[in-house]
């Protein structure tokens, strides 16, 4: 049966006059399921919304059409669409002005016409999508004993939320001492007050061994010694810190009789500040050297423990103390300060371009380097040498992510370098990383990274439910043949294998957990995976629409986080680019399944463009990547079938791009006229 | 699991070249699962032969279908419609299940579109290696579950050759792993290495009778 | 008439082999001369199976012409061209013409020769061709059934004592043993501590048989790597490739020369093993100058 | 727990930030703003990836902007301040100014007529950057004839949707709130300051914030001058940062300098680029495999440019102090930008008066406590970004969403007392 299509034109208060709208009209009315067409000049505005909600009421209009860009207005239309009695997503719309009307020069009312036609083929598919309350645990594990994770933790309880406090040492408080000498700041009180709080668990000496599921309802088993802890959390938050490593090897080459020895002439930071501390050291050291910043150039750390350790050892002892650096790490809150006050009270900061070389001799060590500043070598001899730390990432950082099935950065620190992931989100929804775990960050970042775990945390939890678009993509259990392939690409973790009604096990994909990129769509090959609005009929509909009109038409495939967003920006710039291209709105780069490329060159496009997110920048982590691959596959199918010279494109931008954008579509218009000839 | 190829498009041209209507038929089972035969390949073959004819400037129609399993003369039955439209059948099936096809209709060619290659498993996302070589008398009991017979190039059954590369790499392929390397140390990982130093005298070659035969003992 | 090699293996301390490469096509008169110039200088001559999977005139035929001419034929027998039955078929017939030494190798995968498309055999492995000769030498086919007129064959096989990892070999080698062979001639050796190593291995298994190491003279850096690359169970050390490399322009095939002999001397004097199996691919014609320089002439 | 209001001053990304996190916890979000637009500086920014991401977070401004102009849960108020508060416990009463804005984001479907039919030039009504939000135009009384007594009334008159309207007076309203969010930004130093340096009297001495701007807006870097392609660019570190008058790092600079400078050599890496500075800030996630890509392809100089000279020939002279070589060196360049640091708002003495909050010795806002870097001296007021101290973009999202943090916290447990008190009665 056809449902009635309705279908509103807007002229956007008449100023779009490169299309001939009365023609338009005449056009659209013909085609196939169209009820009715309006013409607007204003239909984003109050009284436009009103006409519309009136018109699609009177007309029994079942699906709708709208020409305007979605990226400010799709949600205003859904709202008219919802009052008028219909589901929102029965809304296909036209973006005849930013992507038509001021793209281009001279009459466009043929493709305005076109892309209309495009939303309609669409709109007659679409299905409705409803939403759904779906329960989630409030009851969220914190990974870690240090002040990062208690006081999580207490921040946590303050809004209500349980948690339990999983430390695998025996005590709480780990680099509590740390704190105090580098900040004055004592954490047992803090230690009483979360070992005292109702809504804290705490436990210590014990460790994650298994987790299942996915946001709102991880099942994790726990290990405490011989028992074993299973359990049910809303959220996992990671906050396992950091450790350091001395940065010496292979220097010193201390040769074996020499005297100076690790861990007395040579010691880490943290065995200072326990000197530091010990006030029954019998000799104080005179002349004491410090180093950082050779070995690894990408840490503050060390330029925090020396600043402050320095300063301590001066106010002290008064001991004579050179600092060989090459450059200060001063981008954190009061740094900079902190370096100026060393100086002051006489500390010797001695800038070197190449690694001090260093060696030890009657219970001495000596550094010798070349004074950037003097621009002459410089030798001295010292008591004591806090030598270079590295910053590394927390034991079993390993261990923990590939538990969690989570990604780590080129440092192998937690949470990948996607620029969207920060502060303190994970690929998988519901799982955190916060503190120095995920990275060299100092006291005022990790404080801002508790607030705002806690922010994400409440928000997800706190309402002990979370209102969900359901079966918005969606694993057809009939067609699935359990290839297991979308549960080993979904980039979110949010399919998992299950027995719908005690049938055979089938991928299912959970609403919660999943961020709609399509990636597993594109990628089934049983085609059983459907993504409303989204799905092969969707895309194809348009495509033929296409067809119909003119042959040698580019089909731009642009991704709604970047390449379709940079398109409207060209378009506000009336940054001209060639009539003949088609934009086809997906939700992700990796959503572009290698047979709707093919379909376009079927129906006549001259070629392809797959526009996506720069790397590192995929809104789903790995969809950019994905599509680059599948272009290059489709690119040897077309090969193969001798259709060549005009090979499908990928281009990456941002949605702030539209330079790029345009570039790109250039770029792609010369190679298709260089082929034509 | 049965693995399968995609046949070189020049092939399959080769093979359709007679014929202006033709069924591009796929298998639900194990070619789906190895991404050669499934609905959304049956779908990418279909379109990309279109477009080489097209090229070619000799247009060919497709009609698609695709059988939970080809190797099933009631499967396959479902699709006689559509095998009656056409000129020939275009199948990305398994062996078994072309022949299938072929048995069931037997006045319409039916050609290929793969080469069914082994029997073997998922090593990782996208790529497929050989596990089981059908011998019908399994050796795994003795070789700590890896079998010679397929991953040693030569199936020998009493130790390396003397191929092996360095690092214990097999004599063909330096990017693989001599099976027999890999043996010894499962087994001895198990502290059972005795099983390898025992004589297997030669192979029944025909444990299974070919044509190969099963009979359910259970009615 | 020369001496069966069974009684040399029992008598002779040192004792040394080479080998006779078949050419494709009919023409034999080039393996005359090479069995012409070496009969009466080595205690055998080995003759090789399709080396390297490379189609060629058939080793059986060479052994012929070797005793015809009054040498000492040691006949190899791969697993990879013939099944059981071919194989049976061709030990007696060879054993009918006094070709009385045969060497059990599993032979190169078909992927590194001339016939890549062909179909490889492998019905049996080179333990279990052992056991067969032993069976036909019993008097017995595989199956059981009576011989009318038995073989007696004196069986050799091969090892790789440079392989890596070494466990395995030695695993198949302790199995070659004990199924029984009088000489094991060796893939070619470049290091005399694996050598050493290998020895002394065998000979905890067992006392009796000879080992001859295998020697192959290279002729020059490029070729070292290249066999190292690409030629099965052959590893040359990094040293050896060095010395090849200072040797100057021309004087390539002089060096590998001096190398080999220089290795022979110090087997022979150091007694690591009791022979050597020298194989001189394609350059028969110069083993003499080996055998000159090492003193074994 | 009935719905609590709570005011977001700044709508910079921080501000932002803090508005989107309370409002999809379902607070009601009064976000003020000073401006006719929504985003402060970042949403000027380009964006400096190549075909990698630099990690520089312009383009999740410009999505985080849009998704908070469209938020149901916020109330934007533009071309608004504060002009009076007064506290009660537990609740703000705000007073705010609002200049009209004449043209009503509400109608005006930026459609560009107003723009054609002004005569002034510059245009006094137009859309200042293509990635503008609320996507509708500006009018600026400075260039507008009736500002100036005349009577055009062109573009109010061509207005397809009335959107245009100029007998307006400033508009007060109060609002009750239980909570204060101040994200005011930064005022970018201005580079004139360091005379010697020539900030506008070069035309082809640029700043950082000019270069962003540039590059958002043309795509590509043109010499202001001759409009050719620069070859030889210099960028020059810590103007304004780490030193007398600015006693911090301003933590942004060595980043957008190197971001910038890989982009401009990814246009075309024919142009030289030379980066000056003391020490380089490398650290931070992302970034450094970043430096590791482009410390060979640009020129680091360890070094403090003194002054710098036009040459006759129009190019630039930077006289440095190479460090390395101990002495003044020479060097050319046709193009010079300043990496401008970040300074306090110059009004931000008056708003903490207004407050009652305090500002630290470099004119930042005050916190409580170094362990709480969103509170301040005045319960119920905090502070989101920049204001309390310099900051990148991640940094600004992570502190606004922070600051939004805090007061969830606040609210819960007044509510909390609040049942507690009841319970008494």
């Amino acid at each position: 049966m056809e449902s009635k299509i309705g279908v509103f034109l807007c002229n956007c208060g008449g100023v779009i006059n490169n299309i001939d709208f009365d023609a338009a009209v005449k056009k659209v009315t013909k085609f196939p399921g169209v009820t009715c067409v309006n013409l607007s000049s204003n239909l984003c505005l109050e009284e436009g919304r009103e006409k519309m909600i009136s018109c699609i009421r009177e007309e029994n209009i079942e699906r709708v059409v709208a020409t305007c860009s979605p990226e400010f207005n799709e949600h205003i239309f859904r709202e008219v669409l919802e009052k008028a009695g219909l589901n929102g997503h029965l809304l296909s719309m036209a973006n005849i002005r930013e992507q038509c009307s001021w793209a281009h020069d001279g009459n466009v009312t043929m493709k305005a016409v076109e892309l209309v036609k495009m939303a309609i083929n669409r709109v007659w598919l679409l299905q409705p999508i409803e939403k759904k309350e779906l329960p989630v645990s409030r009851e969220v594990l914190v990974v870690g004993g240090g002040f990062t994770a208690i006081s999580t933790a207490l921040q946590l309880s303050r809004v209500g939320l349980r948690t339990t406090l999983l430390e695998k040492e025996a005590v709480l408080g780990t680099r509590a001492e740390e704190l105090e000498s580098f900040y004055g700041f004592d954490t047992s009180a803090m230690i009483s007050s979360v070992e005292g709080d109702e809504n804290v668990e705490v436990l210590t000496s014990a460790e994650m061994t298994e987790v299942v599921g996915k946001i709102g309802d991880f099942s994790v088993r726990i290990r405490k010694g011989e028992e074993e802890i299973f359990r049910k959390y809303g959220a996992i938050i990671l906050a396992t810190g950091y450790q350091t490593e001395l940065a010496l090897a292979p220097e010193p080459r201390l040769r074996a009789e020499e005297e100076a020895i690790y861990g007395i002439n040579i010691v880490s930071q943290e065995q200072f500040c326990s000197m530091l501390r010990n006030s029954s050291l019998e000799t104080q050291p005179k002349t004491i050297g410090f180093m950082f910043d050779f070995s690894d150039g990408n840490s503050r750390f060390p330029t925090l423990a020396t600043l402050n350790n320095a300063l301590a050892a001066k106010k002290k002892w008064g001991s004579e103390i050179y600092v060989f650096y090459k450059s200060v790490k001063v981008d954190s809150e009061g740094m900079e300060k902190l370096y100026q006050e060393a100086r002051n009270c006489g500390v010797v900061f001695i800038k070197s371009d190449i690694t001090p070389r260093i060696t030890g001799e009657s219970g001495r060590v000596t550094i010798e380097a070349k004074d950037v500043f003097l621009g002459e070598d410089i030798m001295v001899a010292c008591d004591v040498l806090v030598a270079e730390e590295l910053y590394l990432p927390g034991e079993g950082t390993e261990k923990l992510s590939s538990l969690l099935n989570i990604r780590v950065d080129s440092r192998s620190f937690y949470q990948d370098e996607n620029v969207h992931l920060y502060p303190v989100t994970s690929e998988k929804k519901g799982i955190f990383l916060i503190g120095e775990c995920r990275g060299d960050l100092d006291l005022g970042r990790v404080l801002t990274d508790i607030s705002s775990v806690v922010m994400n945390v409440h928000g997800l939890l706190s309402l002990g439910q979370i209102q969900v678009e359901v079966e918005r993509v969606k694993a057809d259990p009939q067609k699935c043949v359990t290839c297991l392939t979308c549960i080993r690409v979904c980039p979110h973790g949010a399919i998992q294998l299950i027995r719908a009604d005690n049938s055979k096990e089938v991928a299912g994909i959970s609403d919660l957990a999943c961020d709609a990129c399509g990636i597993c769509a594109a990628i089934c090959p049983a085609r059983a995976i459907k993504f409303q609005g989204y799905r092969d009929e969707e895309i194809l509909a348009q495509i033929e629409a296409i067809g119909e009109s003119l042959n040698g038409h580019i089909v731009a495939f642009c991704c709604e986080h970047s390449a379709y967003p940079a398109a409207d920006l060209a378009g506000r710039l009336r940054l001209h680019y060639p009539e003949n291209l088609r934009i086809i709105r997906v939700p992700c780069a990796g959503q572009v399944d290698v047979f709707h490329i093919l379909k376009a060159f079927e129906h006549g496009a001259a070629t392809v463009l797959v526009l996506g997110c720069e790397d590192g920048a995929c809104h789903h982590i790995t969809g950019n990547t994905r599509a680059k691959e599948r272009v290059r596959y489709c690119n040897m199918l077309l090969k193969e079938a001798k259709v060549d010279g005009r090979p499908v494109a990928m281009y990456n931008l941002s949605p702030n791009a539209p330079h790029k954008f345009v570039r790109a579509v250039n770029e792609i218009t010369k190679i298709i006229e260089e082929y034509g000839r | 699991m049965i693995i399968a190829e995609r046949k070189p498009m020049e092939e399959i041209k080769q093979l359709m070249s007679p014929y202006k209507k033709v069924l591009v038929a796929g298998c639900g089972t194990c070619v789906t699962v190895c991404w050669v035969g499934g609905e959304k390949e049956v779908a990418v073959l279909a379109s990309q032969i279109k477009l080489a004819r097209s090229a070619d400037g000799n247009e060919i129609t497709t009609l698609e279908a695709t059988v939970e399993r080809q190797c099933e003369k009631e499967m396959v039955t479902e699709i006689k419609d559509k095998v009656a439209e056409v000129e020939a059948v275009l199948s990305l099936a398994c062996g078994s299940g072309v022949q299938t096809m072929a048995e069931m209709f037997e006045d319409k060619p039916v050609f290929p579109a793969v080469n069914t290659t082994f029997i073997g498993m998922p090593e990782k996302e996208g790529l497929w290696v050989e596990m089981c070589g059908a011998c019908g008398d399994c050796f795994l009991d003795r070789t700590g579950g890896i079998c010679p017979i397929v991953r040693c190039a030569k199936g020998l059954l009493n130790g390396p050759c003397g191929g092996t590369r360095r690092g214990g790499k097999c004599e063909i392929d330096p990017e693989k792993d001599c099976a027999w390397v890999l043996i010894y140390r499962r087994l001895e990982k198990q502290g059972r290495l005795d099983l390898m130093r025992e004589y297997y005298s030669p192979k029944n070659f025909r444990a299974v009778k070919r044509p190969g035969k099963v009979q359910a003992v259970k009615a | 008439m020369a001496t069966p090699f069974r009684e040399i293996l029992k008598t002779k301390n040192f004792m040394v082999t080479t080998e006779v490469g078949p050419r494709k096509g009919s023409n034999v008169s080039k393996a005359i001369e090479h069995i012409e110039l070496l009969k009466d200088k080595v205690d055998g001559l080995n003759v090789t199976d399709n080396q390297s999977s490379v189609m060629r005139y058939p080793s059986l035929g060479i052994c012929l012409l070797i005793k015809e001419h009054g040498g000492e034929p040691i006949l190899q027998v791969t697993c990879r061209d013939r099944n059981r039955l071919a194989i049976q078929a061709d030990l007696l017939f060879a054993y009918s013409r006094g070709v009385n030494n045969v060497l059990c190798l599993t032979g190169d995968s078909i992927d590194v020769g001339d016939h890549k498309e062909a179909k490889q055999v492998f019905d049996l492995d080179s333990v279990q061709l052992i056991h067969l000769v032993h069976t036909l030498n019993s008097g017995k086919d595989m199956t059981g059934n009576e011989l009318d007129g038995g073989i007696d064959f004196c069986i050799g096989t091969t090892a790789t004592p440079s392989a890596d990892p070494l466990e395995p070999q030695l695993i198949k080698v302790e199995k070659k043993l004990k199924a029984g062979v009088s000489f094991i001639q060796t893939q070619a050796v470049y290091e005399l501590d694996e050598l050493k190593r290998f020895t002394e291995f065998v000979r905890n298994i067992d006392k009796k048989v000879k080992i001859l190491a295998g020697i192959v003279p290279v002729i020059g850096a490029k070729m070292a790597t290249y066999m190292n690359e690409n030629v099965p169970g052959i590893f040359i050390p990094q040293h050896l490739i060095d010395e090849l490399a200072q040797a100057p322009k021309g004087t390539g095939v002089a060096k590998g020369i001096e190398i080999s002999s220089r290795m022979i001397k110090q087997i022979k004097e150091e007694k690591i093993c009791d022979g050597v199996h020298i194989m001189f691919i394609g350059r028969e014609e110069r083993v003499p100058e080996i055998l000159e320089a090492a003193g074994l002439l | 727990m009935e719905t609590k209001n709570v005011l977001v001053i700044g709508s910079g990304i921080s501000g932002v930030a803090s508005a989107l996190e309370l409002a999809n916890a379902g607070v009601n979000v009064y976000l003020i703003e000073k401006e006719a637009l929504v985003g402060g500086h970042s949403a000027s920014f380009c964006c400096k990836a190549t075909d990698i991401c630099s990690r520089c977070s312009a383009c999740v401004v410009f999505d985080k902007v849009k998704e908070a102009v469209i938020h149901p849960q916020i109330k934007l108020l533009t071309n608004s301040t504060i002009r009076g508060l007064s506290k009660k416990p537990g609740n703000f009463r705000v007073e705010i100014t609002q200049q009209p804005r004449y043209v009503d984001v509400e109608r005006c479907i930026a459609c560009g007529l107003c723009t054609e039919v002004c005569p002034t030039d510059p245009k006094a009504i137009y859309l200042p950057f293509a990635g503008a939000t609320p996507f509708s135009y500006i009018l600026d009384e400075g260039l507008c004839l009736r500002f100036t007594g005349e009577k055009c009334d062109l573009c109010r008159e061509n207005c397809p949707t009335r959107a245009v309207e100029f007998d307006l007076k400033p508009k007060r309203q109060e609002l009750n709130v239980s909570a204060i969010i101040v994200a005011t930004g930064f005022d970018v130093f201005d580079a004139k300051e360091k005379g010697s340096l020539g900030y506008g009297r070069y035309p082809n001495v640029l700043t950082g914030l000019d270069l962003e701007q540039i590059l958002g807006r043309e795509g590509y870097l043109r010499l202001p001058t001759n409009g050719n392609e620069p070859k030889n660019i210099a960028f020059i570190q810590c103007v304004g940062s780490r030193d007398e008058g600015h006693g911090y790092c301003s933590q942004v600079c060595c980043k957008y300098a190197m971001k910038l400078a890989g982009l401009i050599k990814y246009q075309n890496p024919d142009t030289q680029v030379t980066i000056f500075y003391i020490d380089l800030q490398t650290a931070g996630k992302g970034f450094a495999q970043f430096y590791e890509n482009y410390k060979e392809s640009i020129r680091f100089v360890r070094g403090v440019p003194v002054e710098i000279l036009q040459t006759s020939s129009g190019e630039l002279e930077v006289r440095f102090e190479d460090i390395t070589q101990g002495k003044v060196c020479r060097d050319t360049f046709d193009l010079v930008v300043l990496s401008v640091g970040i300074s306090p708002r110059n009004t931000s003495w008056d708003l903490a008066r207004l407050l009652g909050i305090n500002l630290t010795e470099d004119g930042f806002f005050d916190i409580r406590h170094p362990l709480s870097s969103n509170e301040t001296n005045v319960g119920g007021i905090f502070l989101a970004g920049t204001c309390q101290g310099p900051k990148d973009i991640p940094d600004s999202i992570a502190h606004g969403i922070a600051a939004a943090s805090k007061v969830i916290q606040v609210l819960a447990e007044s509510a909390i007392q609040g049942r507690g008190n009841q319970g008494r009665h």
